[in-house]
């Protein structure tokens, strides 16, 4: 929650940011998951993202659905505003949001409950509306919040706790954002900040639906040495696109350096860009059919591809689409949206 | 009783045939010679081939309600000869393509053949020319046989056809061609028949779907998301349609945001998600969509949310009657959702009040910081109706509600003296300050949620804290009663103790019975619900009579429902008057039933 | 007042933290011990870490509504001291793990110092077991102070450890050093205390949400669909662990079919589809659910589809308080969906009731081919309740209906007189025959829809056959009120004038008040209600009463309101008596607000 | 309607299939389409099937949702019980009434509205189930019923009738079946019955779920040149997998020849076999990667991939994953399913 009983004391010795923010002030309220949660490792990471791009929190806005995954946003970016929807719902609340300010940068959090059962529906439309938004799914594969039902992620080959098999295939929803025209869309684990929190910097900088499919270990439910979405499981079956991942800012030099032949660098509308030491095999992450094959090839063999699946570098939104005006709609003066009483006249001279 | 500027004729014609923009023509010429017209559309759910009709009331006394009893029926669809015969009343005309002659088993009727296929046959070779001349041809006849001014006429064929003007003459000669075999062959004119008047003069005729639309464009609304659902379609093309026009910048950007979602979930989570981040939002829908956005309406209740929503009842339940009228979401509406949910409603009577009723609930939704429905319906909504020009006052200004900006968010505490929390009753009256992501670097952020929360919006499972919050909700909806629309009332008799509620579209059935009724000696007064819910004045005229008719247009009596639950007034002084087979109600059906209940004498005479 | 066998304690501990099994082992013991007991858990939307309490009533007397006044606290969580402290009545207790020694404010009480974790870490290694064991040490604890027998706890302890019964031991081992802890070091036992009683013989312990599980089982429910969902989930998880108790074949093969749907919308929709199909089918969800499933509810209604819905609410609206208890959906389920709908609700009180009520709502749904909601709540559905053992007579039958096998398909219009209609109201009560899928190659083939329909299923939009449909199912709902369960009434003196109306959950706190006002000198004539629509019998009862209170647990008087619509009796007479914190009901709420409307002397002299 | 006003007359010449039944026996009420709509002509594809497959007609049971193609239930099979349901629900419906008798053949019809906006969660979730049902969803790219506003599956590229450009990309639905571990995917065309009608016959017998995407113009909304779900376009860009299909049952001797080497044959487990000759070039649709690719490098090219996209010819059912007896659930006896009296002193010694 933003309502900060005691103010946080600054330590003057924390580093700051372009902005004279320090870390604590993109934390908020403490965290209620249980210990060890994939989502509080996401949570982290968001913060650091934030942190390192030198965001004003107050421009942020947090939506969420309903569940674990979906508190989060209680427990990042204090400053900013969030909005806890309801089940399944948080990609039409930030349409709806984004539609009526498109200076905001939008985070949505949502669980893989959330996104890929009672919320697949809109799940699907805001991506094919390439809605200017961050959408990361916290997936552990099962209903944490309702105390660890399989959601529609669990692999068909991933029993449950106690032992029960799960019947039906899991739901990829990289390959689904992918196939609704997705401009950006990753995968990484919550065990993974040095892949994460540059995947997190460059969704944001992405002007367009990125999506970021966080496989985040519930350790109540799902965590168990079965469980394909269990921390060992991931690890030990993690195909990362890359084996390092840097995110450059528009002003930053780029002082990495890769061995020649293996870098491979996304550049964002914003001049911002995403530089990758690829592993060699690495598909061509600009060619939607390759990054499909990628994910499913792997998939068939028991792994898991990480890493900047996909992008479309000349990403549009839905402002575009829409063609809407460069100012905010809430921002716009009365005297332009009323068009008052002598454009009535000839309104009524059409009826008469 | 029927003639000279008072009569009712009816077009029985083939869905998807083109009747539609000439039985139009035929009304809106009327209208132009400022006779009082009321058209009314009566169509299947269906887009080509199955049977629907056009209804055109002409009442020079300016009743502009649905009348039963057809003086002429227009009969053009040989699937419906049967039915449509019948409708007409004695000594009435029936007019028809008597390309293929028929028999007719009524000598108490005037039949008029009219060979028009036969006659389109000769001069138009192309077949969908010929089918859409075909309906020019009969509105020619109709020219001669009720006397129509052929210049207004002509006027009106022009507007029509801005853009084509080259069909211009086309149609005119299918007008001369039926005009022409009329007078030829008909006595004309016949004794009902049109002359020029005054009752429609300053009037327009429009449609409550595009008015809306128009009013949201007023009301200064940016973000529009909706889900096709008959009978609300046109409200959002209605909207888009004057946004085009008066919200684009010169460089071609568009000041507003429409949004066709995947579904009515969708939709209302794309108004809440707007109108929490401070743009005026809202959809529109129909009964199927109110259900489904009921769980969000609760969100938006208790988040308190200012999100508008347009709902354009048609006959339930289900899908029911997606092309028929009626009344029947006030109880699904006024406590959508589950736990201790209510909502504000508004009952605009006529295309007019949809338009100036729009700016009110934006204001309303803003003010109280709630969702806030506009109930409507098939007939305001989707019919032609004669109603009074729009009107708007350019010193208004826009109550955009308790919202604060950085600076008084700086000020709040000293202002007010207690810090600013998200649900904090600082004047008592329910209402809270709430804020805008974006306002201020280090002030004023909150989080919102459909959980539980205290004063500040922080979470709680304290159910002390949860039971104070929702009682603080229950004091804002006391101060809504004070603020929302006040009721019409019409006064008849100060000493009579009977009286008559009413809301919507069955203003001008009643209007037009109370007329009667005052004739028949029968003094009623009647009040006419514009809002929900109900403030004291609603309260004090149930309570000044001891029989009052609850006139509305669904089963279970809805309104008297609210009235006994919401308004204290015992159930065995309201009178429930219904009406549920999906047509607009007319004064006759209002008449009859106070007369059976009050002088069941009359009341036999009558009918 | 409290003493042996008669007194509250309350646990404090951390949610997760494995505290819940070694509480429910300490109240189950008290159960075996033969004393009437209920516990309530209170805990919170979250899986670790958060605050969470476990509240026991011990009552000889049998009241086992919740009661106000905490005895002794057993205080474990830190995070809650200062308010758990505060809650014990002076002259209780307060048992803490003095490990971390603390002074606490208060000298009414007296402080019992256990210094468990010093002694977990002496024996136990493993940091998970001592965790766990740190519980069975306070549960030993209280063994002593409280007299528990031992025999009966480590039977109660066998029992949950059925599969791994080494760990009986070491547990047991934990439960003797709290016990050997508090004899030596406390005054054992203390005034407070138990012994072996009579008042829990032949009682069960059970949830709810179980019973109407297995009450899904025994009522023949073969298709089941659902959502999770709190505080529903374990109705369904209930219904699946006794199916695959009673429902595999030899061969393995399952009797039933569950379907984890990917929302409520789908799960009702599924449970339609099974029942549409001659399957007894149901669904079980909470408010949001509710709110979600009423487009569906609305072509279940109108289609005629016998689906059961249990409703297990929870505190609203919106996302609410998911873990608190409440009775917030009346009005929304007894209207769900837009159009003029109404649904059949049943009201169980307890887990008993949860049980047998399930073979009554299929029985109903089927008889009058509709939708029946069971609406039970939280409190019942989640919390063990002491209540009547199960009972099943095997020679009922249930009642399937009017369904039409091939035979009576064949020769109904001979046996009724009249052709065979889906819609057709051939017996006068409303209720038509229905045929289902595959029943006859060439006879009783329909088409099922949600859009307007004539007495033989035909799509129509004639809004005379719409409306004679309506009226028809009106009739239908008419005949519900004749054959839902009908009220329970206990009268005090049949020549009081003050009655009192209630349901569900709240039963023990009203009956335990009851016998106070008894005591009182008030004669309160009671009525409990099961179902809705109303029958005669409801009405009689408000009849004869001038003064009512309806006690409920929610904030807007949703049963009052009922009662007035659906009973026309006047809001005059019915006394809002509601509690919407989230608490389950006590006895003393009930007396003092009774006292304070008829002796508002006697109400001050009791608070 | 299946209530029959005026008995049907039957024509003495009138062919008769295995079970003495002519093509009228599976007609029903006239239908109300607009005259040239393409519904017309796949209701008229199902008809033929259906009788060509002795199908009982009142072991059928159709379902559907809400639309001009929902609609189109009413006029087939009219001694078959039908369901009408809500907007987008078909599936779920669908689902329970299979639950209830898994002995009746389930034909499921939707809209492009109806299955990719509405109603794509439930979609997403039936293709999940593996439910045994025949879905067909006749493709318009409009919402015909609503006067012909865009739906999701409309192309890009395909302007409204009145010119207006649509702005977002068409959702595949094919693709996500296939993704989404459909067993049975398959694409036709209103207009080319010859390949639609062995199309429906096989989903009719194959066990599992059989999805149809049958191209079907709006002739009033969305038939003009410029549309992409017009017939002229359509024709002109279908690219089937096969110059022709025959479907077998599994008592037919296979008779057609077909040039050797391009005969590919598909089994199903009622052994009934596809035959088709496949053109060269066309994709292993044994293969789900090869039938999303086939799709895409179409897609991409204009080009209408249709016939057989991909099968799986093991295909289970739900009934299988749930393990459910064998017998429909509606006609077990109370005896089995009510534990009685006896099991219930058990279950109470449980809770004392
Ligand atoms: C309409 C509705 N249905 C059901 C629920 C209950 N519910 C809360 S969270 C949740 C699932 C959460 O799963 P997921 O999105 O994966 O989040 P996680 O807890 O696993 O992080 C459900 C079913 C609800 N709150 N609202
Ligand atoms: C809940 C709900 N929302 C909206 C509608 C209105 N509606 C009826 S049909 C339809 C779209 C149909 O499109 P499609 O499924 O493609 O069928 P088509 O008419 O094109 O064959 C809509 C939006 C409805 N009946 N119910
Ligand atoms: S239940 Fe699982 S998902 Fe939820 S907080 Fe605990 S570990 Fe995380
Ligand atoms: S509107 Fe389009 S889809 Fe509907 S019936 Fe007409 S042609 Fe067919
Ligand atoms: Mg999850
Ligand atoms: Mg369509």
């Amino acid at each position: 929650m933003t309502y900060i009983t005691k103010p946080i004391a600054h330590h003057p010795a924390l580093p700051k940011n372009a902005l004279g923010l320090t870390h604590r002030d993109y934390e908020a309220s403490m965290s209620t998951m249980c210990a060890g949660c994939g989502h509080d490792s996401i949570t982290a990471a968001i913060i650091e993202a934030c942190y390192e791009l030198d965001l004003p929190a107050h421009r942020v806005a947090k939506l969420s659905g309903i569940g674990c995954s979906s508190k989060t946003p209680t427990y990042f970016l204090g400053r900013s505003h969030g909005f806890n929807s309801v089940h399944g719902r948080m990609p039409s609340v930030t349409t709806g949001a984004n539609m009526a300010n498109r200076d905001l940068v939008y985070i949505g959090v949502s669980g893989d409950g959330d996104t890929a059962s009672i919320g697949f529906g809109q799940f699907a439309h805001a991506v094919r509306r390439k809605l200017n938004m961050t959408y990361i799914v916290m997936n552990n594969g099962c209903y944490g919040l309702t105390k660890g039902q399989f959601s529609a992620t669990n692999d068909k080959t991933s029993p449950s706790k106690k032992g029960e098999a799960n019947p039906f295939d899991a739901i990829d929803l990289c390959q689904i954002a992918i196939q609704l025209g997705a401009g950006f869309v990753a995968r990484s684990f919550s065990g993974d900040k040095r892949q994460l929190i540059p995947l997190i910097k460059a969704a944001i900088n992405y002007k367009g639906f990125a999506f970021l499919d966080v496989i985040s270990p519930c350790v109540t439910f799902n965590n168990h040495p079965a469980s394909t979405k269990s921390f060992d499981y991931v690890r030990a079956h993690n195909m990362a696109s890359e084996n390092k991942l840097d995110f450059i800012e528009p002003k930053e030099e780029i002082t990495v350096n890769y061995e020649a032949g293996t870098t491979a660098a996304v550049t964002l509308h914003d001049g911002s860009r995403l530089l990758l030491n690829k592993l060699d095999g690495g598909h061509d992450f600009r060619d939607p059919d390759e990054a499909i094959l990628t994910i499913r090839k792997n998939a068939t063999q028991g792994q898991v591809a990480t890493g900047l699946l996909y992008v479309n570098e000349d990403g549009n939104d839905l402002h575009d689409v829409l063609n809407s005006d460069d100012r905010p709609m809430n921002e716009l003066p009365m005297s332009e949206l009323c068009p008052g009483s002598k454009a009535l006249e000839s309104v009524n001279a059409r009826f008469r | 009783m029927s003639g000279i500027n008072d009569f009712v004729i009816k077009f029985a014609t083939v869905n998807g045939s083109g009747s539609a923009s000439a039985n139009t023509i035929f009304a809106k010429s009327l209208f132009r010679m400022g006779i009082p017209v009321s058209p009314k559309n009566i169509f299947p759910s269906n887009i080509q081939g199955l049977p629907t009709w056009y209804e055109v009331r002409v009442s020079e006394a300016g009743y502009t309600a649905r009348r039963d009893g057809i003086d002429m029926m227009v009969a053009m669809n040989p699937q419906t000869y049967a039915n449509d015969v019948a409708e007409v009343v004695p000594g009435g005309w029936l007019l028809y393509d008597s390309t293929m002659p028929r028999l007719w088993q009524r000598s108490d009727i005037t039949v008029l053949g009219l060979p028009i296929a036969e006659i389109c046959a000769k001069i138009w070779k192309d077949a969908r020319q010929r089918q859409l001349f075909k309906n020019m041809v009969y509105v020619g006849a109709l020219t001669a046989l009720l006397d129509i001014d052929l210049k207004v006429l002509e006027g009106v064929i022009a507007d029509q056809l801005k853009g084509k003007e080259k069909l211009l003459a086309a149609n005119m000669q299918a007008v001369n061609i039926g005009r022409e075999y009329a007078q030829t062959n008909f006595q004309c004119p016949l004794s009902i028949s049109v002359r020029h008047a005054e009752g429609a003069k300053g009037k327009i005729m429009v449609t409550g779907n595009e008015a809306a639309g128009l009013g949201a464009v007023y009301a200064g609304a940016t973000v529009c998301a909706w889900y096709p659902i008959t009978p609300s379609t046109s409200l959002a093309e209605g909207y888009e349609k004057h946004a085009r026009r008066f919200r684009v910048s010169k460089d071609g950007k568009r000041l507003y945001a429409i949004v066709q979602a995947e579904d009515e979930l969708a939709a209302v989570g794309v108004a809440i998600g707007g109108a929490w981040n401070g743009a005026r939002s809202f959809t529109a829908t129909s009964g199927p969509g109110i259900s489904l956005m009921s769980e969000f309406l609760g969100l938006a209740y208790f988040a308190e949310i200012p999100v508008v929503l347009y709902n354009i009842q048609r006959g339930g339940p289900s899908t029911g009657m997606p092309t028929r009228t009626g009344q029947p979401d006030i109880i699904s509406c006024a406590y959508a959702s589950h736990g201790d949910t209510k909502h504000v409603l508004l009952f605009p009577a006529n295309p007019t009040e949809c338009f100036s009723m729009s700016a009110d609930a934006f204001d309303l939704a803003e003010r109280l910081q709630t969702p806030v429905m506009v109930m409507s319906d098939l007939d305001i909504g989707m019919n032609d109706w004669m109603t009074d020009a729009f009107e708007w006052d350019d010193s208004r200004v826009m109550d955009r509600g308790k919202v604060l900006d950085a600076a008084s968010l700086e000020s709040f505490a000293k202002d007010k003296g207690i810090p600013w929390g998200r649900y904090q009753d600082v004047d008592g009256d329910g209402i809270p300050y709430r804020t805008l992501p974006g306002t201020h670097p280090s002030m004023g952020s909150y989080f919102t949620r459909g959980t539980s929360h205290d004063e500040n919006a922080r979470y709680t499972e304290d159910g002390t804290v949860h039971a104070r919050v929702l009682d603080r909700i229950s004091r804002k909806f006391a101060t809504a009663a004070t603020i929302v629309p006040k009721p019409e009332i019409r006064t008849a008799d100060p000493q009579s103790k009977i009286g008559l509620i009413y809301f919507g579209a069955n203003r001008p059935a009643v209007l037009e019975a109370l007329d009667y009724l005052e004739r028949d000696g029968v003094k009623v007064n009647a009040m006419r619900l514009k809002a929900f819910p109900f403030g004291q004045e609603v309260k004090d005229f149930c309570a000044a009579h001891d029989q009052i008719f609850v006139v509305e247009q669904n089963r279970d009596a809805q309104m008297r429902h609210l009235l006994m639950v919401e308004a204290d007034v015992p159930g065995t002084k309201l009178i429930a008057t219904l009406n549920y087979d999906g047509t607009p109600m007319t004064a006759d059906f209002v008449r009859t039933a106070v007369l059976k209940q009050l002088t069941p004498a009359k009341a036999a005479a009558a009918e």
